[in-house]
């Protein structure tokens, strides 16, 4: 290595991921100077509004910081309702919840691998790119995110911001006839998803280790969905209320989000983190699938995210066809909440990770404060510590168009969601 | 129709994603979307090209900083027709309640380092900086709204302004008015068409988020919640939510302000 | 064949002309040629024209009932349909049910003066019956055609007035609430017309169509003049959406527009013309 | 008029008449409780007929109660009559296709006869019905979807017992006894009803029936309780065609009044079961080379309704309000030579601010301002 070289790489709006943010990166002399991964969307002071309001409202204010995951909002805010007022939701409840939930990852994660993720293992630059060349993948994407709309719309009535959810249960209850045609369209379609997670395997994905602590929800008997203890795969055992003790958040001067660390260090959540954590809870169909595959769980190649979210579809939708197969209706669809004053925490799943949030209400049920963690801004410090490793992988001296691209792959692995990011906050640079 | 393809441009200010959702939730009928149209600059999908000249912007989100003002201008000299889409766009969106809030107080508690912050005074609707062509409202919109938008410019027409009631499609699905048979504080008689009256669909009472209608009587029906026990905060609250800036709808709310019950 | 009511059938545009920059004179024939064969119409009827994916509007038949195997559409580009068919080209097709509604009474008018009043775009509907009481000019007394427009720019069809003014005992008379250079006619409202035209007001009946308010100011003049009102006959315009006398749209007090009007006399609507709201 | 009171069907018994009709190949409708209503639901085969409910209706209400009582008919009426089953709220009336040369093939949709029997029609439904028939079935036009289903419908009608408070059927002289319109009439009484029919159509399935005679203390009953329920409805429009007078007080104040209260919402004329108003529109999907024309129903309260380029004609709540009255209860007469109002106070108890058209029309026809 003889000469000097200073590369400057700014993206000033990343292509394929929701909402807005930017990327600069300095390398000096094959060190990275700056790499900051810029979120810049201005904030929607979210839980400020929330203040004041009934808690009926809750729900569906709290789905509007985010269009491609609203049931994860709807569903972390009824759980933290329901435990300050003192409601267990039916069984019932329960299970729709998880196929609603359900919905919600095939519908986002098909859009992530299909849009977003897919062109760039494949070398283009954008979805309707892609679709001229692999007409029939996007089509059994298409039709896979379809579906998660279908689940969701069969609780929501729609699968942006539905509206079905209630702090209780749901407002209605699916007509069975209706839940019967989505049970065969589900059963019909699994062999795609089957297909899927092969396809998304076979793809060029780089391989590369990395070392990085997985944090998920953890459950005793099930693929974790929602309310259940916090783990990680460095010994995290911690109940959700106790979320502050070990969690910090943090601001940083180029991000209208709040980075996270656990023990002040940055930490994975999303599927990937998921995965790893809890593979050996999927079922046997999907998990013999994933073994006719080259990749195993746990990994520690962060490229396994799209292999993660491909054998998540596959699963939600063996879930929401085995709480729906038997499905009767229910005496009534939700339960009737009396309002009281207290604290409650609801901690669930979201596509791309851990959502936490946390009210308190006075005693008509309105709400005094709330406090919410989307997965994103958990996820921040570790994309950039995740950038800075895979450019030193693939060494810095690659040409500036190679290191961009892969800059860019790399954030838009992790399907970072801006909106639910920069829910509340917005800073100015200071560039002096 | 011309040879060319329309080119099309989907741009994103201060919003949720929502309703860019309503192009990426087509289904299989993006492909036909993709067929029928150049997308030219659609951050969520791929392609970007902000300044760029297209035939028809759709444009989502509020505007919340002055780099937002510069853009839009931008968008509007590059565009041959605009359409604003959703709740933000047309109405600010929730966003907006921060309009009506004490926002230095707001942003004072919920960061540390306040003295970075920079942004507009008021979040605003995008008709309040541009001449916008046509408005679809809708928190968020649906695919069936766009298709008939594009299907009309792509046609060469006008879009149609859907601007009757969410009372007419309750009554078309047969739905039991909530409200009547129920006593729940339905905002249907006030609120635009547009979703297919999801809410009373689902049994529960409409909660504004298409905005206001056509000649909306806000007046009768806030009394009217009253009369169902509703307290002033709560009537206020029914108004002023998912469409912050709606004129019709923030007049309605802030009848009787004062009195914090 | 089409033998639905609520089903257009397909026409073909074989004729286009730009009459001023917002009006359009379409001919067209219907595809189907039993069909055509079989299509006629009476002067002041009207027809639902549908373009493709947007929708139908109702339209007068401004050419000749004598030659209906080809019908002719004069429209102005004044929202979403009508810009779209405006802009159709010759060869372009559309879809056409008619025709609808009760045209004027020529049969009635028979030895009597005749009388036409139309503003802006009205002159169209009314076209067919000069063409009749032209070329059955014995059988009628005087024929007095007054034409008003906002502006003289936006009078179409000079040379069809010239022609019609050359025929004996026609009187064509013109006026421009705002006249442009080259404006030789009245400046002002159509009702500064009247007193020029020496109206006959014994054994004549007077055809009205335009834009409402100047219909009130003439339908005042001409029974201050003496006419009966069940000598004046005005065609009407409300919302339409199926022309069959269903929809409930163009509803007017008792009436159905479309199917007991467009055409009707002033006796019969008396009692509601001008009041708002009706 | 019609057969006397002859036959009585013990309530027993009743499913025979339901197996009657499937076997004649009607599907049954029958009255279901749904989110707090009575609604038209398809009744399985094997399934009973809910008893016991019980109808509260007031301006801008309406509850259900379940009482024990073992009638099947003991309530008043439901948000909607017979207008959803022959004129749908909303459909497809052609479609087109094009291709690539532009030439269009237009194709009608024809509504598919679909053999209905429905249980419970109240007779303020039937006078409906009847002038929904003049409107959509008369020498003009006739409308063929309507007519398909028109043609489909088998009506077991029920005289009412049990008027809400929202009824003013007695004073239009729609009911709440049944003349005519029916195939088959029941009177309801403890133990099961006295039946007739009205049609052949109806009189085909009677004769299948294991009836009983009638005695006379049953006829007695039915005449005593069809006189309470003429008698206990205390709401009436003036007695007299309208159509004079509402057109002579087209300035009333009350108008103006009226016009605060009301939404302009559609409620009254969506769920009046003899408003006919539709509009039409294109709708398809974006590949272009299909297009759907559908109808759906419309109201004079919409500002669509009224539209004509550059001009609403009207604009405001009141004039719509206007229209809406002066042509029920004004010009309904001289287009189809009655009152479009067959009392059944629908109007009343789901305008969601409890407007009483009766109240209405009383203040602006009577000589005081
Ligand atoms: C009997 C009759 C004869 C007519 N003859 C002619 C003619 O010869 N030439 C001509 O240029 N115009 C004529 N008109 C007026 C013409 O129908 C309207 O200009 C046209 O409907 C406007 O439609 P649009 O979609 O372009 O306008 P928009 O303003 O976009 O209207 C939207 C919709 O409202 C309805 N609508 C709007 N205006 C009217 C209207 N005036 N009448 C009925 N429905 C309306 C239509 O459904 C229309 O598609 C006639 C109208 C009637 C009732
Ligand atoms: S439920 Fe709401 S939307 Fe439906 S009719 Fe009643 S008031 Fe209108
Ligand atoms: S019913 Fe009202 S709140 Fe519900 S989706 Fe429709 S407009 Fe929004
Ligand atoms: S009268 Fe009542 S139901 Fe009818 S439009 Fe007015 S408010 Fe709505």
């Amino acid at each position: 290595m003889t000469e000097k070289r200073e590369i400057r790489i700014k993206v000033p709006l990343l292509a394929r991921v929701e909402g807005e943010g930017a990327l600069d990166l300095v390398i000096s002399n094959n060190r990275i100077e700056t790499l900051n991964l810029r979120i810049f969307e201005p904030p929607r002071l979210f839980e400020k509004l929330l203040e004041g309001r009934e808690y009926q409202e809750v729900p569906d204010i709290v789905a509007r910081i985010c269009g491609i995951c609203p049931v994860a909002y709807q569903m972390s805010a009824v759980n933290a309702l329901e435990q300050i007022f003192n409601v267990q939701p039916d069984p019932w409840v329960h299970a729709m919840r998880r196929v609603f939930y359900c919905g919600e990852w095939i519908q986002s994660h098909a859009l992530h691998i299909h849009l977003l993720a897919a062109p760039d293992f494949l070398g283009f630059n954008s979805a309707p790119e892609m679709a001229g060349a692999y007409p029939d993948e996007v089509r059994r994407g298409l039709k896979l995110q379809s579906l998660g709309n279908d689940l969701i719309r069969l609780f929501g009535a729609r699968s942006v911001h539905p509206v079905g959810a209630r702090v209780g249960g749901f407002y209605r209850a699916p007509d069975q006839a209706r839940v019967a045609e989505l049970v065969s369209d589900l059963e019909r379609a699994l062999p795609d998803a089957a297909a899927l997670i092969s396809w998304v395997a076979s793809l060029d994905l780089a391989d590369e280790q990395q070392n990085f602590c997985s944090v998920s929800l953890r459950h005793d008997a099930e693929y974790p969905i929602m309310q259940s203890r916090l783990m990680s795969d460095h010994g995290l055992d911690l109940a959700i209320e106790d979320y502050e003790q070990k969690f910090t958040e943090f601001q940083v001067p180029h991000s209208t989000a709040l980075h996270s660390s656990l023990d002040d260090r940055p930490y994975l959540v999303g599927p990937l983190a998921r995965l790893n954590l809890n593979h050996e809870l999927l079922p046997e169909a999907t998990l013999s699938i994933l073994r006719s595959t080259a990749i195993r769980f746990p990994s520690k190649n962060m490229f396994h995210s799209i292999v993660a979210r491909a054998v998540e579809i596959h699963f939600a939708m063996l879930e929401a066809i085995r709480l729906l197969q038997h499905y009767s209706l229910p005496e009534a669809p939700y339960r009737d909440v009396k309002p009281r004053a207290g604290i409650g925490y609801g901690c669930t799943e979201a596509p791309r990770g851990l959502l936490w949030h946390k009210y308190e209400t006075d005693s008509n049920g309105r709400i005094i404060s709330a406090r919410i963690v989307p997965p994103t801004s958990q996820n921040q410090a570790r994309i950039e510590q995740d950038i800075a490793a895979s450019l030193q992988n693939a060494g810095l001296d690659q040409a500036e168009a190679v290191l961009r691209l892969r800059a860019e792959t790399v954030i838009r692995n992790y399907d970072p969601c801006i909106s639910c990011a920069t829910h509340f906050l917005r800073l100015k640079i200071d560039r002096h | 129709m011309s040879a060319t393809k329309a080119k099309v441009a989907v741009h994103k200010f201060s919003s949720c994603d929502g309703c860019q959702l309503a192009f990426l939730n087509m289904g299989e009928d993006l492909l036909a979307l993709f067929d029928q149209v150049d997308i030219i600059h659609f951050a969520e999908a791929g392609p970007l090209n902000r300044e760029a000249s297209v035939d028809i912007s759709f444009v989502e989100g509020s505007l919340s900083t002055p780099e937002d003002i510069h853009r839009i201008k931008k968008i509007r000299e590059k565009s041959r027709y605009v359409t604003t889409i959703g709740a933000c766009a047309t109405a600010g969106g929730l966003q907006a309640l921060r309009n009506v809030a004490q926002q230095d107080d707001w942003i004072q508690s919920v960061y540390a380092t306040p003295q970075y912050i920079s942004s507009l005074d008021q979040v605003m609707p995008i008709h309040e900086q541009i001449a916008v062509d046509f408005e679809l409202r809708g928190c968020p919109v649906n695919t069936r709204q766009i298709t008939a938008v594009l299907r009309s410019l792509l046609n060469g027409v006008t879009p149609v302004n859907e601007q009757d009631k969410v009372c007419m499609e309750c009554k078309r699905q047969h739905e039991v008015c909530a409200m009547v048979a129920r006593g729940l504080p339905c905002m249907g008689p006030v609120t635009r068409a547009g979703c297919g009256a999801l809410c009373p669909g689902v049994g529960r009472d409409c909660y504004g988020c298409y905005g206001s209608a056509e000649n909306a009587n806000t007046a009768s029906l806030g009394g009217r919640f009253h009369l169902l026990r509703l307290n002033q905060n709560q009537v206020r609250h029914r108004f002023v939510s998912f469409n912050g800036a709606d004129p019709v709808f923030a007049s309605a709310g802030s009848m009787g302000t004062g009195k914090n019950d | 064949m089409n033998t639905s009511a609520h089903c257009p059938a397909e026409a073909q545009i074989i004729a286009r002309e730009q009459d001023s920059r917002t009006i359009v004179s379409l001919t067209v024939r219907l595809t189907d040629p039993a069909y055509a064969n079989e299509f006629e119409f009476q002067p002041g009827q009207f027809n639902m024209l549908y373009l493709y994916g947007v929708g139908e509007i109702p339209i007068s038949i401004s050419s000749d009932p004598a030659s209906s195997d080809t019908l002719t559409h004069t429209i102005r580009a004044v929202g979403r349909v009508s810009h779209g068919l405006a802009r159709l080209e010759v060869g372009d097709r559309i879809g056409l049910r008619g025709p609808f509604g009760r045209g004027w009474p020529l049969q009635d008018a028979r030895a009597k003066s005749v009388i036409v009043i139309t503003g802006g775009l009205g002159c169209a509907p009314v076209v067919p019956v000069i063409d009749y009481v032209i070329n059955r000019r014995s059988e009628y007394g005087r024929l007095i055609i007054m034409q008003g427009v906002k502006h003289s720019d936006d009078l179409i069809w000079r040379e069809r007035y010239e022609a019609w003014g050359k025929h004996p005992d026609t009187q064509v008379l013109l006026a421009a609430d705002m006249g442009g250079k080259q404006w030789n006619g009245v400046v002002g409202p159509v009702t500064e017309l009247f007193d020029q035209a020496h109206l006959p007001t014994e054994n004549s009946v007077a055809f009205l169509c335009g834009p409402e308010p100047m219909i009130r100011a003439c339908v005042k003049r001409l029974t201050e003049e003496g006419l009966a009102p069940d000598r004046i006959w005005i065609s009407m315009e409300r919302n339409m959406q199926c022309a069959l006398g269903q929809c409930g749209h163009c509803q007017y007090g008792d009436k159905f527009i479309c199917k007991d009007g467009p055409v009707f006399s002033y006796a019969g609507i008396r009692h509601l013309f001008g009041v708002k709201g009706f | 008029m019609h057969s006397p009171l002859r036959n009585f069907l013990p309530r027993n018994n009743f499913s025979e008449l339901l197996t009657a009709l499937s076997d004649g190949g009607y599907r049954c409708l029958a009255p279901k409780v749904c989110d707090g209503a009575i609604v038209y639901k398809e009744l399985p085969s094997q399934d009973t007929l809910s008893t016991g409910i019980s109808i509260h209706q007031a301006p801008g209400s309406y509850r259900v109660e379940i009482t024990d009582s073992a009638r099947n008919f003991g309530w008043s009426n439901g948000p909607q009559g017979l207008k959803p089953l022959v004129f749908k709220s909303r459909e497809t009336l052609w479609s087109v296709r094009r291709d690539t040369n532009g030439q269009m093939t237009f194709t009608e949709s024809a509504a598919e006869p679909d053999p209905v029997a429905i249980i419970g029609v109240r007779s303020c439904d039937l006078a409906a019905l009847a002038l929904q028939d003049k409107h959509f079935l008369n020498n003009h036009n006739r409308d063929s979807h309507y007519q398909t289903r028109r043609a489909s419908l088998f009506l077991v009608a029920v005289n009412c017992t049990h008027p809400s408070d929202t009824c003013f059927c007695a004073s239009t002289g729609d009911g709440p006894t049944a003349q005519d319109g029916f195939d088959l009439l029941l009177d309801e009484l403890d133990d099961g009803f006295v039946i007739r029919a009205g049609t052949e159509a109806g009189e085909k399935i009677l004769e299948t029936l294991p009836v009983d005679p009638v005695a006379p203390e049953q006829a007695e009953a039915i005449s005593r309780q069809n006189q309470r329920a003429r008698e206990c409805q205390t709401r009436r429009l003036p007695s007299r065609n309208l159509e004079q007078a509402l057109f002579e007080n087209l300035e009333h104040p009350r108008w103006r009044t009226v016009a605060q209260r009301c939404l302009s919402c559609a409620n009254c004329t969506s769920v009046c079961p003899t408003c006919f108003c539709y509009s039409e529109q294109d709708t398809g999907t974006l590949d272009f080379t299909r297009s759907e024309h559908v109808r759906e129903w419309d109201s004079c309260f919409t500002q669509g309704h009224s539209y004509i380029h550059g001009l609403t004609i009207r604009a405001d709540t009141k004039l719509r309000y206007r229209q809406w009255l002066t042509h029920k209860l004004g010009s309904w007469h001289s287009q189809y030579g009655r009152s479009g109002c067959v009392g059944c106070g629908r109007c009343i108890s789901w305008c969601p601010v409890g407007i009483d058209i009766t109240e209405e029309v009383t203040a602006i026809v009577s000589a005081e301002t």
